[in-house]
């Protein structure tokens, strides 16, 4: 990222790289589209991404496993992906740079100096806290030190990935490192959540894009953009109808399966997850794990590794693990039922004495 | 942990541990009472009157002709909001797999819009008993807490059932949340309320049905 | 007032706009908003020169409403196909003004499907930024000819 | 212990009621006695009953008396609310949180009135709603259950107690100028047919309802004139005389007890194989069903009503009769025979035999209405206006059938309908089935 001439802005970069007006205009037209912003929007984000000057991002990783990364840099239309690597200064990322050790060190010091307070902080993997946060250092720095030097000079947080979203798998029971998301330590920033994992290539870009042009998208209660979180999987899922209709796969191997039926019993848990993997879907928009034959696994949604039992337990089965301590309450109220009755039988016979106004002996029904 | 969690989790597993608790505990404190022998003679002898007993199990669902006149809006009323209840939680693709993460076992489903409709009818015919309840003068007399509370938990199921399945007002895990917690109430409500008939309903009129047959009349 | 028949009041049915429109099939239930919408958009076009459009990936449509709004818009007489990092194909409908535009990735998915109601669609047009570009790329190569390069 | 009555508030909407009172214990006493009676005084069966309970409303829609008024608080059920919630909160699974909690709400004394009111006054113990009920409560012996922890507490009605204890001192529900005994043989001569009386050995044991002797003394010819036509060993018993049990109406279980018990000792007395219970309903549900309970073990003879018994007779061939010519008849099913006894045929057998054109009521068998007088409803003076109001459609049925004859088989309902006929005019008379087979001996 060093030529001789510093592209200030985004026309500078394109005209460099011989991206053509119309391929642009395209790409904004179909970003605008894939984000179901007003079509007239196409030609702001035209206009805006023309003028603005090419926004600083600094890229870190701590309990991650690059996955995020991978979805991101192999994403399938490598024009346009390339093109938001060439919209934006990526002026650190530790996996991407070829800088190393003191070099790279001193990258991120001048990148957060030179922007300090406008810079965008993108964030995959999560952060440990255990044992003062040993367990993730760099440079003899902690994550979590990194983490809030870092983001004291940000304009905003991206944070791609389920761990940096939400924890993710570091953040799963046992979680030994005490790993947690960012939204934990970061508070007075905003932060934009692009969960999953990985998150959808095409979902990250054009969240970027949002953010680049016109700022930060709307979100929701997660923190992720709506455009793309605002739906389950099982509201667009293909194969909701057989779901509606009752049809579903009893085994990954039975004629359910072959016919492509509802995978709810299976344990998918499209109803509860929040992601564009149905209408986007993956490679190329070739396919996604429901139309490949696996149930969803929630990926995107927070504590997915732990909170649904299995990934293969329907989301309608009941969480309560051993039902024995349920047969012995059951034991515990047969036991207190009969010394209720025998109280009670106690007490009608001591009650059954003669009256005073007339002998009433016989007691029987 | 989120509150899906908790209702399908923790809440669920207190509730049917309360449940199962409550009604062990009140129908072995009811069946352990004392037992009279019957002295008098029968007219029919015990073998036919148990089994007419039995009977009488399954034919009082069925009001004898001389009073359908009168009570055959209340009873068909009462008896179409239990159907439809048993259709809604026996046969939902999810109320399935919920029996059977309990116990096991499982049988073929109805394709959700019936259930939908059902559901919707069901909802319908639980307003209109709770308007007679509070309309006809017998019915406001007789009622207790016990009665609205019944018809308020049960209701409730059903509500956030349809809210559920109809993605409204809320996220849907805040809502199926909301509807395993109202079954979770409901649960341990149970054993505590009138909701016990369930359990008494056969013995109540089996033994009704052998008095009245070891007397040798009708039941 | 006398009373009327329904027949006795005049109804004149309004046919196509263009000559060579086959808009004449009627428009269903569904469809008048969106042709309300777009002869509103024609409207403003005309009156102010304001262009509009309307993602069509955003209705709420089944296969035969958007089989109905093709019948109903008809085709034109302009049929624009541009290679732009996959094919993009924009036709004007029997409505002049109202474009069809359909943008495909270069795996010929469907990205972007919209009406454009404008003169001609801005992804046409050659700006003159780009046509100055073009002059000098050009007098560049002159340069390099007269200069006893070759031209392939 | 003098009967009294206190006067109690208005409650709610309702009319409050007086309330008759025995004995000398002040309000809240009573209040605690009646509900500990009750609840100290059941079995698994009653609890079943209890429990049952879903506020349905159904039972009033089998009950005459909400069916007259349309007035909620005759809804049998009801009736018995308050000793439920006593249940709940004494012996019940979970009394002991009724009783930490207080939970349910004691009864105030304020409401005694109403409840004698509604378990005696406007119930009949018909047995109607314990057919209705779709959860199968047999209301009727839960009504029972309650009348006798009313009458623990002090509470029964003055008549029905003070005829009680007379019949349980003296054998008699009431005091007469001269004794049944000598009633019985003055009923005998008038009606030229011999009353066996006090024979140390029959086989069957004869008994006769206080109704007839003092009302209708063709009924008690009636009987020993079948008797004799049948030339069976019988005899009436001057000290077990009396079929009525003034213990059961009243609720005095130990006096019912004592009342029973004197025909019991007098049948094993003569060694007789079978005590025939003559024309009255209740006398049939003491000593056929209830007596052997109070006895403790079961009855060494057969207790039959005497319709029961001629039927049984007609099929063995010994009762002859001849076709009696009566016209289109009637016939109102005691509910305490048919309901609540199973005695459904034999009278229709008899009529049979009678060759009586019987023209059934629209509610017959064990869908009967009640007269409205049993239960001792009959007995109780200030019962009569909303008895009245519960019978007219008891009336205006018998009237439907367009029958000239009005037939039934038990004197207490006979003695109603007549009471009936004086109030409203009526223009028929209620005939004994009993006598009517008297007059057609073959």
């Amino acid at each position: 990222m060093t030529t001789a001439k510093r592209l200030e802005t985004i026309e500078d970069v394109l005209t460099a790289n011989g991206v053509s007006r119309r391929t642009f205009l395209k790409f904004c037209i179909t970003t605008a589209s894939f984000m179901a912003l007003a079509p007239s929007m196409s030609s702001v984000i035209a206009k805006e991404l023309l003028k603005a000057r090419r926004p600083s991002v600094i890229y870190l990783s701590f309990q991650e496993c690059t996955g995020c990364l991978e979805s991101l840099t192999r994403s399938y239309t490598p024009s346009i992906e390339n093109m938001i690597f060439n919209m934006i200064s990526l002026d650190y990322d530790d996996t991407l740079m070829a800088a190393a050790g003191k070099a790279s060190e001193d990258a991120l010091a001048t990148a957060i100096k030179e922007n300090y307070g406008h810079y965008l902080m993108v964030v995959d993997g999560s952060v440990p806290l255990g044992n003062g946060g040993v367990y993730n250092t760099q440079a003899g720095k902690s994550a979590v030190q990194i983490l809030t030097d870092s983001a004291k000079g940000a304009a905003a947080i991206v944070c791609v990935g389920t761990c940096s979203s939400f924890g993710g798998i570091p953040f799963a029971n046992p979680n030994p490192t005490g790993a947690v998301p960012i939204s934990e330590i970061i508070k007075d920033k905003p932060i934009i959540n692009v969960s999953g994992c990985p998150p959808i290539p095409a979902v990250i870009t054009s969240t970027l894009v949002h953010y680049v042009t016109l700022g930060i998208p709307a979100l929701d209660a997660h923190h992720r953009p709506l455009a793309f979180y605002g739906n389950t999987i099982h509201d667009r899922c293909y194969r909701r109808p057989f779901f509606d209709e009752g049809k579903f796969a009893k085994s990954f191997d039975d004629e359910g399966a072959r016919n492509g039926w509802c995978l709810y019993e299976l344990g998918c848990k499209g109803p509860t997850t929040y992601n564009a993997c149905a209408t986007v879907k993956w490679n190329e928009g070739t396919s996604f794990p429901i139309e490949s034959g696996h149930p969803c696994l929630g990926c995107s949604e927070p504590n997915f590794w732990d909170r649904n039992g299995s990934f293969y337990a329907p989301l309608a089965a009941g969480l309560i693990g051993s039902v024995e301590p349920i047969g012995e309450a059951a034991g515990v109220g047969a036991a207190v039922g009969i010394a209720a009755a025998a109280v009670s039988r106690l007490r009608s016979r001591s009650k059954a004495k003669p009256h005073e106004t007339e002998k009433q002996t016989s007691k029987e029904e | 942990m989120e509150l899906l969690e908790f209702a399908r989790g923790p809440a669920l597993k207190v509730a049917l541990a309360v449940f199962c608790f409550g009604v062990s505990w009140r129908l072995v404190g009811t069946i352990l009472l004392r037992y009279h022998r019957h002295l008098s003679v029968p007219r029919v002898g015990f073998f036919k009157s148990a089994m007419l007993g039995l009977l009488v199990g399954g034919s009082r669902s069925w009001p004898h002709p001389q009073f359908i006149k009168r009570t055959g809006y209340g009873e068909a009323l009462g008896y179409s909001y239990h159907i439809g209840l048993f259709i809604v939680i026996l046969f939902f693709a999810p109320h399935v797999l919920f029996i059977k993460s309990l116990f096991g076992v499982s049988w073929p489903v109805l394709s959700s819009s019936i259930i939908t409709i059902i559901a919707v009818l069901t909802f319908t015919l639980l307003l209109a008993v709770l308007f007679r309840r509070l309309t006809y003068s017998v019915l406001r007399k007789l009622s207790n807490f016990d009665d609205y509370f019944s018809w308020f938990v049960t209701t409730l199921v059903i509500v956030t059932g349809l809210m559920a399945t109809a993605h409204f007002g809320a996220r849907y895990e805040t809502l199926m949340a909301w509807h395993i917690l109202s079954f979770d109430l409901l649960l341990i409500w149970y054993p505590f309320g009138k909701l016990m008939h369930a359990f008494y309903i056969f013995p109540s009129r089996m033994i009704n049905g052998y008095f009245l047959a070891r007397k040798g009349a009708p039941s | 007032m006398s009373a009327r028949r329904l027949s006795d009041i005049s109804v004149r049915v309004e046919g196509g706009a263009s000559k060579t429109s086959s808009a004449t099939g009627t428009i269903g239930g569904g469809l008048i908003a969106i042709m309300r919408e777009i002869a509103e958009m024609l409207e403003r076009l005309a009156l102010y020169d304001e262009p509009g459009s309307i993602d069509l990936r955003t209705l709420p449509f089944s296969p035969t409403d958007y089989q109905s709004l093709r019948e109903a818009l008809g085709n034109g007489e302009v049929e624009i196909t541009l290679n732009v990092d996959g094919i993009s194909r924009l036709r004007e409908t029997g409505y002049a003004g109202v474009w069809w535009v359909e943008h495909r990735n270069p795996e010929d998915e469907l990205v972007a499907d919209l009406l454009e109601i404008i003169q001609i669609p801005e992804i046409v047009v050659t700006e003159n930024d780009e046509i100055a570009r073009s002059a000098s790329r050009l007098r560049e190569r002159l340069s390099i000819h007269t200069a006893g390069g070759i031209i392939q | 212990m003098s009967a009294q009555s206190v006067n109690t508030a208005t409650i709610g909407s309702v009319r409050a009621m007086p309330a008759d009172v025995q004995g000398d214990l002040n309000d809240q006493v009573r209040v605690e006695r009646a509900m500990q009676s009750f609840a100290m005084d059941y079995g698994a069966m009653t609890a079943l009953r209890l429990e049952s309970c879903i506020h349905c409303g159904i039972c009033a829609d089998a009950c005459h008396f909400y069916i007259a008024t349309e007035d909620p608080q005759y809804t049998p059920v009801l009736k018995v609310e308050p000793f439920k919630q006593a249940y709940k909160r004494e012996a019940g699974p979970f009394a002991f949180f009724f009783k930490l909690f207080g939970l349910k709400r004691r009864v105030t004394t304020g409401e005694l009135g109403n409840w004698q009111h509604l378990l005696f006054d406007s119930c009949n113990m018909c047995g109607r709603c314990s057919l209705i009920c779709p959860m199968g409560i047999d209301v009727s012996a839960l009504i029972e259950q309650a009348r006798r922890s009313m009458f623990d507490a002090g509470l029964a009605p003055a008549e029905l107690y003070a005829k009680a204890k007379h019949q349980e001192q003296t054998g008699q529900p009431e005091s007469s100028a001269e004794p049944y005994r000598e009633k019985l043989q003055a009923i005998g001569k008038q009606h030229r047919v011999e009353i066996p009386m006090d024979k140390p050995q029959a086989e069957v044991m004869l008994c006769v309802p206080r109704t007839d002797i003092e009302h209708y003394p063709k009924a008690v010819a009636a009987l020993a004139r079948v008797m004799q036509h049948l030339s069976v060993a019988c005899t009436f018993r001057s000290e077990g005389l009396v079929a009525e049990n003034y213990g059961y109406y009243a609720g005095g279980r130990d006096w019912q007890r004592q009342i029973s018990l004197k025909l019991i000792e007098q049948a094993l007395a003569c060694h007789a194989k079978m005590l025939v219970v003559p024309e009255c309903g209740h006398a049939y549900t003491a000593l056929r069903w209830e007596a052997a309970e109070l006895y403790g073990k079961p009855l060494p003879f057969r207790v039959l009503h005497v319709t029961e018994y001629l039927a049984e007779q007609l099929d063995a061939g010994k009762l002859k009769l001849r076709r009696a010519d009566s016209g289109a008849v009637t016939f109102h099913d005691p509910c305490q025979l048919v309901r609540k006894g199973g005695v459904m045929q034999a009278p229709r057998r008899l009529m049979q035999a009678l060759g009586l054109d019987l023209h059934e009521l629209e509610n017959n068998r064990a869908f009967s209405y009640c007269c409205g007088g049993g239960g001792g409803v009959l007995d109780i003076k200030r019962a009569a206006p909303l008895r009245y109001r519960a019978m007219e459609s008891k009336l205006r049925e018998v009237d439907d059938t367009g029958a000239g004859t009005f037939l039934t088989s038990c004197s207490d309902c006979r003695a109603t309908f007549d009471d009936a006929k004086a109030h409203f005019n009526w223009d028929k008379s209620p005939h004994s089935l009993l006598e009517l087979v008297a007059d057609n001996l073959g």
